[in-house]
């Protein structure tokens, strides 16, 4: 249906995307409540937020964006929570062979991870690097991509050898896990705004994620959650 | 491509935004051409400013400046009820303020090289300014307005990333084609993306071809 | 008795010339060498070009006094004018031509005044050429029914009959003629022709470089 | 901003990219006003195409056709010794196709309204056609010629979303300006954004003053 | 002898001529009414208008030959032409207007022989002048020396002397006359002015609308 706005819409960082649409199936069967999704870079999102968009909950892979739209006065403070915790994967193009670990990159041509100027998950990519050491002698082989589904899109197209993405984002494909020791945390983060704060739907949607199957179904696509 | 709202939203949009920015754009380029001062070309390239910056970060100022936050954003909701921003509203102003320098710049260029001698010789006529510039100075420059309305056109119906910091991405709301698009392919949705680009262009031809063709000089 | 008054100097860069002369009803003609000014005086009447100083005046209408920094538009100063180019709006037909140069009435009106022109000049048939395509000739018809088009107090005309053959130059002087006499216009026509001179001329301005031009017999 | 090297590339690509787009664009310019078909208008119309993509789509499709999988790629990787994409080549041709279809379309306009009588005359006077278009065509379509190229130079100095696409963003290699400061306003970061965005305007306008006074006609 | 023989028809939307005649070495006038068809001629040998049907050859050189779809381009048919309307690159001044049309030599004798030929025409003052601003008869000295500059087979002169006073037009005549003679040229002259064609005409060709126009005496 074109013009019939959903019940709530969910502004939400790209890595997610996979996960919260079949949720959101879940939601609609179950309760006949329709999610409408703006996927999109958390900084661009949050700029919208904060500048009277009409979204109902605003969901971002980087705490402090949140934090910051709870400051500002666009979000309901009780509502905030960190829902799951997003991993790091390491894929690689078609033809070239799976990297066995992080260690081994220097033997691969580009590698494209998240810009960690803003994206979260190129935050961790980069302090995985760091702490493996690799990432100055990296640093000229990199490609910084807008976002985690850019990087994945530059691995598919073949430009860069390796990509270090979101887990989320290619769980049903060949990858190797990054061990979630070599980062801090992704905290997954979600707030209902205040333009929400009346809408039921929008507390539903959040209760969902928080289900046993809204865990399932994250679980399912690499986040880790607190176990059920 | 099952869903054609956003195909129905980028026409609406672009042709509204062409519009306005045509009418505007020549306004404009009209007082700059006849304005005889070297500031013409200062101003001239300040108008064009829009340009140089990166589509988001243009929209992103245009989202301070007319947001809920600002006092733009604020006049035009007590006025009209709703704000501006995240509303199809907002995707025209976006379309617009894209699709301006083109106009302005190339109108600008054509009106100032219509030769003054023909432009006095209608005004001994007797024909008031106004009337010089409809019969004389603007039919001369028709076809340099043309090109600007074409680029212009072509940038509003094209423009993603102002459109969507000041409209945002709303499904059957506010999405238009180039947003769609772009979403089609973050989605990894290669079909849906070909598709978009596909119609995206064959509406950009057409209206291209007739827009030319209206503005060529004819006898 | 109504006149035209010229007083000024009109200068451009690395030429000038003083003309002073007054205008009566009637044909006055402006003759000398080529470049010495004869255009630029009509631009200045036409009010295209500003005097460096002087006064330029209908009656007590001021044209322009550049003392006082006084110009009045060409819109305002009810002329009517042929280029010694011929100048027409080549977009335009011939008849929108000859229609925009009409000062009053609704589009219908001045249509059918500009048709009406156009078969005094002898050019009823073009109204609907194609007007850069006219001939030397046919433009000089097209221009010279313009610039009487519009029921104008002064006519100013430039060489207005260079193109034409003999036949058809002594048709258009009759048609002056007989203009200027019925609605009471001053003319100040440009030209090297002497049949014109002995034609039209009530007076005769010489040009000569260097002088002050006035009236002369 | 603390760090220069993203202005200076984004000169450096700007400018080599308005040079070629200018001398590309008016030579396609040229021979689609000359060419007396109606082919010519559809043709205008495609090669106008790049701008209603969204750049990210456009970015895209050049990759596909240049990266290093693409036969085209592959050749120039033979011939230079490295990739095109991913590199300050690959930014400089990004914006070159970004600029493209401005300078095309302006210029196509200038050009079609010269007089072909004046043309005509300097045939007859025994110029040769590459002496006719020297010396009478593109000076009376100078004025239309300018608008085009600065309105190019802008695009191509604010080209952000088909240079990430196709020359990557890796600071200090292939991250212009125009990148750095949309990777500001993504991170929030207010202060730089606005900086740079200021540098990319000041540079702009000192850049467009001097191209419309280049192009605009004397005598 | 050199000739040029001209037997064509030319015809525009709602116009046809149809010219036939030979220019020998000299002067031949082409005279008769405002849109008779002379300018349409003239375009027709400087290869600006593809004749209809019919021939133009210079001797034995084809300049077009309308059957077998021949035409010259107008750079291969060493014609100097001055146009009624002068026609002049208002864009460069009118030394390179002149320098333009000479055929040979590397710029700095271009320059030099485009300088005597605008001494000849009595315009070297106007060298460097803003062509735009040259009064009418300005533009057509400079228009003559453009057209004459070239060293060409065949001269086209549309009206070369309408804008010029009597003095200049006498002048002029005489150059053109030498000129002819002295090389040897073949030179169409349109002209309404009968003191043009006491002076000039070899021969002239008659043009009368809705007739075969050819050469007279
Ligand atoms: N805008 C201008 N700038 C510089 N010089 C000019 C300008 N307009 C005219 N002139 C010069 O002023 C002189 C007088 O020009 P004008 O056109 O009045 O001559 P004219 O008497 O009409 O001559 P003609 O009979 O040849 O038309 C000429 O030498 C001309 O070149
Ligand atoms: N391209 C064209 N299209 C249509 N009609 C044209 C075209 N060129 C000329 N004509 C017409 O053809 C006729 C002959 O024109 P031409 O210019 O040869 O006349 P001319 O003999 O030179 O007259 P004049 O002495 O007035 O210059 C005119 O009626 C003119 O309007
Ligand atoms: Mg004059
Ligand atoms: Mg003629």
């Amino acid at each position: 249906a074109s013009d019939a706005r959903g019940d709530v819409v969910v502004a939400a960082a790209a890595d997610t995307r996979d996960a919260f649409n079949e949720i959101a199936a879940q939601l609609s069967e179950r309760d006949g409540i329709t999610v409408e999704f703006v996927f999109g870079s958390s900084g661009l999102l949050r700029e919208q937020v904060l500048n009277g968009a009409p979204f109902d909950v605003y969901v971002s892979a980087n705490v402090a964006f949140v934090d910051e739209v709870v400051q500002a006065g666009a979000g309901v403070a009780e509502s905030q929570r960190q829902f799951a915790v997003g991993r790091l994967a390491l894929i690689s193009a078609e033809g070239v062979a799976l990297p066995a670990n992080l260690d081994s990159l220097s033997q691969f041509g580009r590698v494209v991870i998240a810009n960690p100027a803003h994206a979260p998950y190129g935050v961790a990519a980069k302090e995985a690097l760091q702490s493996l050491g690799d990432y100055g002698q990296l640093a000229s082989r990199l490609i910084l991509a807008d976002n985690v589904a850019d990087a994945v899109r530059i691995v598919d197209a073949g430009e860069a050898d390796v990509g270090i993405v979101a887990l989320s984002l290619v769980i049903g494909r060949a990858h190797v896990e990054v061990p979630a020791t070599l980062h801090q945390p992704i905290r997954q983060s979600i707030v209902i705004t205040t333009r929400g704060a009346g809408n039921d739907a929008a507390r539903r949607f959040v209760e969902a994620l928080e289900s046993q199957e809204g865990r399932a179904v994250l679980s399912r696509y690499g986040f880790t959650v607190d176990s059920p | 491509m099952n869903d054609w709202f956003p195909l129905w939203l980028s026409l609406r949009v672009s042709v509204i935004a062409t519009i306005v920015a045509g009418v505007l754009g020549v306004a404009i380029a009209y007082v700059l051409a006849k304005w005889r001062s070297r500031w013409a070309s200062l101003v001239e390239a300040v108008v064009t400013l829009p340009i140089v910056l990166p589509p988001t970060v243009l929209g992103y100022y245009l989202l301070t400046l007319l947001g809920t936050r600002s006092s733009l954003g604020q006049s035009w909701e007590s006025l009209f009820g709703s704000p501006l921003v995240f509303t199809q509203s907002g995707a025209v102003v976006a379309a617009t303020v894209s699709a301006l320098p083109f106009v302005i710049r190339a109108a600008r260029a054509a009106i100032s090289n219509v030769d003054a001698r023909v432009e006095e010789s209608a005004r001994v006529m007797g024909l008031a300014e106004w009337r010089v510039a409809r019969v004389v100075t603007l039919p001369l420059a028709a076809r340099g307005i043309g090109a600007g309305i074409a680029l212009g056109f072509a940038r509003a119906l094209g423009d993603f990333g102002a459109t969507v910091m000041v409209a945002g991405n709303i499904p059957g709301q506010t999405q238009t084609l180039p947003v769609a698009v772009y979403d089609a392919v973050q989605a990894g949705d290669d079909a849906t993306a070909r598709t978009g680009s596909l119609v995206l262009g064959a509406i950009a031809v057409v209206v291209l071809v007739f827009v030319t063709q209206l503005f060529a000089r004819r006898r | 008795m109504t006149s035209l008054l010229v007083d000024v100097r009109v200068a451009v860069p690395g030429f000038a010339v003083d003309a002073k002369f007054a205008a009566d009803v009637g044909v006055t003609v402006l003759a000398g060498p080529s470049g010495s000014g004869k255009s630029l005086t009509l631009a200045a009447v036409s009010g295209t070009l500003r005097p460096m100083r002087g006064v330029i005046q209908l009656d007590d209408v001021v044209y322009c006094d550049a003392a006082r920094d006084v110009h009045l538009r060409s819109q305002n100063r009810l002329l009517g004018m042929a280029y010694q180019h011929a100048a027409l709006l080549d977009h335009r037909s011939p008849l929108d031509n000859v229609a925009l140069a009409v000062r009053s009435g609704d589009t219908a009106t001045r249509r059918t005044v500009a048709m009406e022109t156009l078969q005094r000049v002898g050019a009823e048939s073009l109204a609907e050429a194609r007007t850069r395509s006219l001939s030397g000739g046919e433009r000089q018809r097209v221009a010279l029914a313009r610039a009487i088009a519009g029921n104008p107090r002064v006519l100013l005309l430039d060489e207005p009959f260079s193109s034409l053959d003999l036949a058809a130059r002594a048709e258009l002087r009759a048609l002056v003629k007989s203009l200027v006499a019925e609605r009471q216009l001053i003319a100040l026509v440009v030209t090297h022709d002497q049949a014109d001179v002995d034609a039209l001329a009530d007076r005769v301005v010489r040009y000569e470089p260097g002088r002050t031009v006035s009236a002369g017999e």
